[in-house]
């Protein structure tokens, strides 16, 4: 019953471990060291590409030694790993990390001292999981194909017809549904596609409400919804869409730091699981909104640049501040009122987080929060951020503490945000890269 | 204008006013006072042992003395060297005369200690406290019953007598009669008994009490700490009325001769320079020196740089060896270690900071944040009051526990002793030290001294346990590991299995130097969960 | 753009809110007393009806005057709420419920004592959302009928032909994905099933391996997954299947008492939720694992028993305790040490929500547990886990204070899940009613 | 065995033996001692004049008497009743001579505080007390310039004069110098007059600083508390040495006279009644009386039921006129009340607990789980451990402030004053009152007893508010029901609007009373926002 697709699947990447891992084992029968060299996952070895937005690893490399004692627990555990996904290639099961962990996990009990020892093959998931990490990047695959499979929120509709296990899905036939994206993209097949452009919805309820007004019919655009954070499986099935289509990708979330950092794990990823990036980031995807200048426009921003302290320090940080564009509001005074949150104190930290310490310091004026900060003195944010355009979207978000949902534009009209807000930012190029 | 009374002036003896008063001394009610009763006398029985050489002997015992009432009966007695028959009235008998007004450690409290016990008891119970002493040499023992005159602050002599001695005997035994509440009383009385057994190792000590139950520290070492000699004043603990008094209660005739012969450390070339410093000629008699002059004198005295440092004649520390047998004693842990620290002096005070430390065996586990803290000055344990000690202070802000290996809570008890001629106390209840800045710098020398050959001897222990574990490390993944790779290279082969596992043994003890046979029997041992 | 359905759905229940309406127009208009008179949504007025295994409305009523100072404001939002929807309807517009807490919130302004008083119209959605709810008691109507959308979870495959807005959808032809089901499941029309049963897996990565090892074509099941805890769509979909093909129902979640929850909320509903019931509820849902006797069997249970103490405590709740059948476990002891987790506080307090106090208090050995659920004491419980075969789970749970998740029994191997333990369950009829 | 010293006993004066404790008193260091010797001057000068009927003038200077040293000279002057020429040398000079040891409400501590300000004067600075005298009536003004002999505890008369008044002038200036800390005492010497301006509305307070600051409290108020007077002990608050002082001081023939003449609150029937359940013949010579028949005594009148509560005369409450005018002078408050509880007992001594309360005006913001608490015992303020006094207890516990409608913080202060002849303060500091429960049941019922007024008071100030918002809570939700009814059932009609608008006014008015102009007015301020 299983799709010929798997099959085939299946069948490569079990050969795949197999080879790499003979190398081991051919060092163990010439006795030589047992040692596992893989590319270090920390942020240290994290490059970012500025030319092709994309993060890579460095060329550092960590070595797990069997003949390390404080190596030797992580070696076993790789190997154990790496045997049960093996075993499940090879048995046509489908695990999910959840499942790795539970196969795995057994006691290895041992005498010392007298006393019987018990240990774990690990305790918590946190700990398979990042051994599940490991592997990815010795065998530098994604573990979907592996035929590891996970949950999956994303989902899609559109003027786009794949194929996908046996089946062939025109995804312009759904009705008031969408289409459940597969856990492994890659064993996907477009077939036929017929859009302008994708567009990407953070909140589920947003897709819904415009794939009913049928808002990708009389856009030719392709809905895409993550549902909140993006699973790796929506990440991977936008970038395979926009590349092999070359489809512009507009992101639509909430202006606050969490949709500017929604935004971010779309377009480079997240910067300590920088091995993903390559295959699941989609460097060309575009921030269309919310903005913070659609709410507020531009004079806040302005009045920051007219204080000369923050204009040189935002200056020392990136040139070109004073010659972004215009930009108008697309909210009221009055409607900014009502629909405006007050940002949390963890939304301010994401957005340190995102931007960096100084341009937080250089735009808070609320000497509280400002103290508060402090301990997060030295981040220097994500280096894709550091753009005059981004610098304004979050000077305006420090000053004013403000944030703003997707809703809130739904809530001025349905047609108001799919009839001319979303065209309109499109047709004038009114988005951040 | 309402009545108004007249103003009724009059002088009350200190007796009065201590009796009036007593909660200074610590008798507040029935609980304390039984406390401090028997603290005073144990306290008065050490100080007439230990502080003469000799090993003492201390027999205690609080009885109920009254069906109905809460009146106990509390007997010490002790193996000293006594008090002559003409002192012992107003020694009990007259507040404001002790043995304690010198410049001398002493254990107690304002010397007032065993008067305020008889005024409680005449107070409560109307009972006269009991006396029965001799000196060494003597051929009689001495027997007295005494009140106190509260008015006139004198002691009323109600019985009085004397036999000779059959054996060498010497000693006094004191009995007072109070009201009291035990009950409430004696868990601070047992923990004043151990933490007092805990610097005596020399003493014998033995205690009965109501309950019936009998407390015993057996002696468990023969040597004595140094005792104390009384002293001169040094120049910077000089006040100008400590001065004026200096002067009156001798014959000296010039400034100099005053410099030389009043104080302590300070010779002739010193007592120059101070005279010069003040402005007053040298020869000068002293009864001419005007007010301001000896302002003068004072002050100089006071900031006189590059004076010797005061003599610790006057003090007596428990030294190491004494310290060590008292944790023994009690705790008879894996590890112990004991430092006396150098004389130090503050305001003209000498002192010295000592500590010891005790590891496993028997020391109970602390508290999560702080070992067990054993506080003493000059030789008293102190009881109450330690979240505000100096020595708590140290223990929790200055010390980096991590660093000597220990994280709380640890079987670990720290003893800290304070001696000086004036002991810093905070408040009057003299139940804590305070943060003065030169004493908290050497009780944090001191706990690391003592921590340093703590962290020596657990990371000994640690060093010799890791090896052992070495081997068991390694070798308890190989079954694991060899079973995952052949089944991704052998289709889970059991004859490749055991293969990669004899290969795996062979390079652990080749890179390791690990024999193979305790590999083996690690391996043997091994058993691996479903 | 929009399909014909949705268009006479709007209609329909924009004339439904005229018509209630106009009796409060008429009243203010004779000067009479303006009350709203709804259903009281209170525990107090929920009655569980034992024989149809539904959660009823009972008879109370509250009153909203306009007159009374406490009652007024409530009374205002509620017309506040009713005329956005009302507007949304005759608009083809399709809010979402946090698009009406954003319509509507507005301050209200006046002078009073001098000075200015704002006071907006809610503060929070919370307040919003109650008003809703009220209305949909109010006008006897689900929110979804009243084109109100939500986020989305539920997805389903399986031999299933449905019509949804203008298309027609073959669900059996989803590939290696799902369908998501539509936020107003009342629009759908079933054209063609051909299944024997429907199964309800809560874990969506649980699902996907099903869906991917092709259990559904293999046991001709219709496979649905509420991705979690179940939305209202989820829920009125499943029930619409059910009762229109008469097709029974089993619910796979973890056994813990949140599992046991989920299946609770498929069966009869949120218990102060309680109108919701009678339309999103599947009384003839079954729960088919993971059972707490799959893992322990019955010897603990048994043992407990032989409490006189707690057997006689248990028999003063519920008679037939003797009576229940024999159960063998699905897991060995090894696997059982491996694949238990300990239950938590709040799993533990969950179970007494659904069972009771003096079911946990006849128990429960755990004496600390015991003292720290004392403050419990008092609830009774659901009345449909007042079952034999319910207490035997819960005093299972509540004597080993452990859980087990799905996933535990997919680590077994995907094939044991898939073809014996489903399988045999349903064919030996071992789930609970 | 090492060499021992010899002990030299030997008896101390009062005066040296608080020289050298001088901590007892409060002398700890030069803050502590500038904070200690002001308030003790202010405290005399207050019962000179205040316990006598006077409205007092106070003065009080610090003036920095020296360029390079911390000398500060400290001057109180007071218009009271002054010290008798023969009785000035002891009353500065005698440690243990004071007005304050008889059974009456002062202030101050042990009657010791003025001596030790000199003491701790001559041993810093030498400079001699100054006392400038004079009693009303007298013809002439006394001048004294005196220290303290430490050893021989007595006055040493440096200068004396006296010269003829002009104007009638009676009083008393008192000048001490000493060194003290200015910087680190100022603040705790200012919150010091603070609290006592508040508990003496009645007399005028000026005080000039080191930093020339003046402090100035004018007199608002022309009446003075009862002053306190002497009386008997009462039965109740008897021990075996008092019972022993009252036999020696005085002669009385019989128990039965010993009992009536010596008590307070004993007359003849319960004298015989006493002295039936003692066992004793009412006629037997006090002489005769055996040791047990005194303890006997004493048990007798400690326990015996049915006796008159102790005499209040001793004691003097500020009264509720006295604190309002208090606490208005410092806090002009919108809300003020006082309460003098009814005289109770404990132990044998009476006690008054009385207090006041503050509300808004200027009153300062309390802290987010008390109101500002202002401690006095005996009129004076407390200043420290304000943490564990009884009064502190009371307010966290005992009282549910959520039903006096008060939810902190809040702009409350409340004053609670105790007074009696034993104030059961907590350890020797003085500075807080312990948890007797006769004690603070009282402070419970007098809190309970203010704060019902103040409940009134706020909660008719709540009535007042809430009727006039009645129409605005109505009226403010028209036209939005209107405008969605309208939307609902005419297309959003806005003449329909207008007219449901209008239905609804007089809906409104005529359900509720409220007048359509009243609702119309309401109406036409409402803004929608967006």
């Amino acid at each position: 019953m299983v799709s010929a697709i798997d099959l085939e699947a299946r069948k490569k990447a079990a050969e795949l471990m197999r080879k790499i891992f003979m190398n081991i084992v051919s060092e163990i029968e010439r006795e030589g060291r047992p040692v596992l060299v893989l590319p270090k996952r920390t942020l240290s070895n994290t490059i970012y590409d500025y030319k092709n937005k994309l993060l890579l690893l460095g060329p550092e490399t960590s070595k797990r030694s069997f003949m390390d004692v404080n190596e030797a627990r992580k070696f076993m555990q790789t190997v154990l790993v790496a045997s049960i996904i093996y075993d499940s290639l090879v048995n046509n099961e489908y695990p999910t990390i959840r499942d790795l962990y539970y196969r795995g996990k057994h006691s290895i009990s041992y005498r010392s001292g007298g006393k019987e020892v018990h240990e774990n093959t690990w305790e918590e998931q946190k700990e398979s999981d990042g051994v599940i990490r490991d592997l990815e990047v010795y065998l530098n695959i994604l573990r979907e194909e592996l035929l590891i499979l996970s949950k999956e929120k994303g989902k899609v509709v559109g003027n786009l017809v794949i194929r996908s296990g046996d089946d062939v899905i025109d995804l312009s036939r759904m009705g008031h549904g969408a289409y459940s994206i597969e856990p492994t993209p890659d064993l996907i097949e477009f077939k036929d596609v017929d859009a302008e452009y994708i567009l990407v919805v953070e909140k589920d309820a947003v897709f819904q409400q415009l794939h009913r007004y049928g808002f990708w019919k009389k856009h030719k655009a392709i809905l895409i919804t993550s549902a909140g954070q993006p699973d790796r499986a929506t990440r991977r099935f936008l970038r395979r869409l926009s590349d092999e289509y070359n489809l512009p990708v507009y992101i639509l979330a909430d202006s606050d730091p969490y949709g500017f950092y929604i935004y971010s794990v779309f377009k480079i990823g997240s910067i300590t699981l920088s091995y993903e990036s390559e295959r699941l980031a989609t460097p060309r995807a575009k921030f269309i909104g919310v903005m913070m200048t659609d709410v507020f426009g531009d004079d806040i921003f302005r009045e920051i640049l007219r204080d000369k302290d923050s204009r040189s320090r935002l200056n020392s940080i990136v040139k070109g501040l004073d010659k972004l564009a215009k930009k108008k509001p697309y909210l009221s005074e009055a409607e900014r009122r009502n629909y405006i949150i007050k940002a949390k104190q963890r939304d301010l930290e994401r957005a340190v987080e995102l931007v960096g310490y100084d341009i937080a310091d250089a735009c808070l004026n609320n000497t509280e929060l400002k103290s508060k900060l402090k301990k997060k003195e030295g981040l220097t944010g994500y280096p894709w951020f550091q753009t005059p355009e981004w610098i304004r979207e979050l000077c305006i978000f420090f000053r004013t503490l403000s944030k703003l949902e997707i809703e809130a534009m739904a809530s001025k009209g349905l047609k108001f945000l799919a009839d001319h807000y979303i065209p309109e930012k499109i047709s004038s190029g009114d988005w951040i890269d | 204008m309402s009545e108004t009374p007249v103003e009724k002036y009059r002088a009350i003896s200190p007796a009065e006013f201590f009796y009036k008063y007593r909660e200074i001394a610590g008798f507040s009610n029935p609980a304390r006072a039984i406390y401090q009763t028997v603290r005073e006398l144990v306290e008065n029985a050490l100080d007439a042992t230990d502080a003469h050489g000799i090993m003492p002997d201390i027999k205690i015992s609080i009885r109920k003395v009254d069906e109905i009432q809460e009146f106990y009966r509390i007997t010490v007695e002790d193996n000293g060297i006594g008090i002559p028959p003409d002192v012992v009235p107003d020694a009990f008998g007259r507040v404001l005369f002790s043995s304690k007004y010198v410049l001398r450690q002493t254990r107690g409290m304002y010397g007032l200690g065993v008067k305020m016990a008889v005024l409680y008891g005449q107070m409560t119970t109307g009972r006269p406290v009991e006396v029965i002493t001799s000196k060494p040499g003597f051929k009689r023992i001495y027997y007295f019953k005494l009140r106190i005159d509260v008015n006139r602050n004198e002691p009323v002599i109600i019985e009085r007598g004397s036999w000779r001695k059959n054996r060498e005997w010497h000693g006094t035994i004191v009995s007072i009669t109070i009201e009291g509440d035990w009950g409430r009383a004696k868990p601070k009385i047992k923990e004043y008994l151990f933490k007092t057994a805990i610097v005596t190792p020399y003493a014998n000590i033995v205690a009965l009490t109501p309950d019936d139950e009998i407390i015993y520290y057996p002696r468990i070492i023969d040597k004595i700490p140094r005792p104390p000699l009384e002293v001169k004043p040094h120049p910077h603990g000089v006040d100008l009325e400590l001065l004026k008094q200096i002067i009156s209660s001798h014959n000296y005739t010039s400034v100099e001769e005053l410099l030389i012969k009043g104080f302590q450390s300070i010779g002739e070339a010193t007592a120059k320079s101070i005279l010069q410093q003040a402005g007053i000629d040298p020869g000068k008699p002293v009864s001419e020196l005007s007010d301001n002059e000896l302002l003068s004198l004072v002050n100089t005295l006071k900031s006189m740089k590059d004076i010797r440092a005061p003599s610790i004649k006057a003090i007596s520390p428990l030294g190491s060896d004494v310290i060590i047998a008292g944790l023994k004693r009690v705790f008879q842990p894996e590890f112990v270690y004991a430092v006396s620290r150098r004389p130090q002096a503050y305001q003209g005070h000498p002192f010295i900071v000592e500590a010891g430390i005790a590891y496993g065996g028997k020391t109970p586990m602390s508290d999560d944040d702080k070992p067990i803290i054993l506080r003493y000055a000059n030789k008293i344990p102190l009881l109450y009051d330690e979240g505000s000690d100096v020595t708590t202070m140290v223990v929790k802000e200055d010390i980096s526990w991590d660093h000597y290996m220990v994280s709380f809570p640890a079987p670990i008890a720290i003893l800290v002793h304070v001696c000086s001629t004036k002991i810093p106390f905070k408040g009057v209840g003299k139940e804590s030290i305070a943060d003065v800045p030169e004493v908290r710098k050497e009780i944090k020398l001191v706990l690391m001294d003592v921590l340093r050959e703590l962290k020596k001897y657990l990371s000994k222990k640690a060093k010799e346990e890791e090896l052992k574990k070495r081997a068991e490390h390694l070798a308890k993944y190989i079954p694991e590991v060899a079973r995952g790779l052949s089944v991704i290279v052998a289709n889970g082969s059991k004859d490749f299995e055991v293969k990669l596992v004899q290969k795996l043994v062979s390079i652990i003890s080749r890179r390791t130097g690990i024999p193979v046979p305790e590999i083996q029997q690690v391996l043997e041992s091994i058993r691996i969960g479903a």
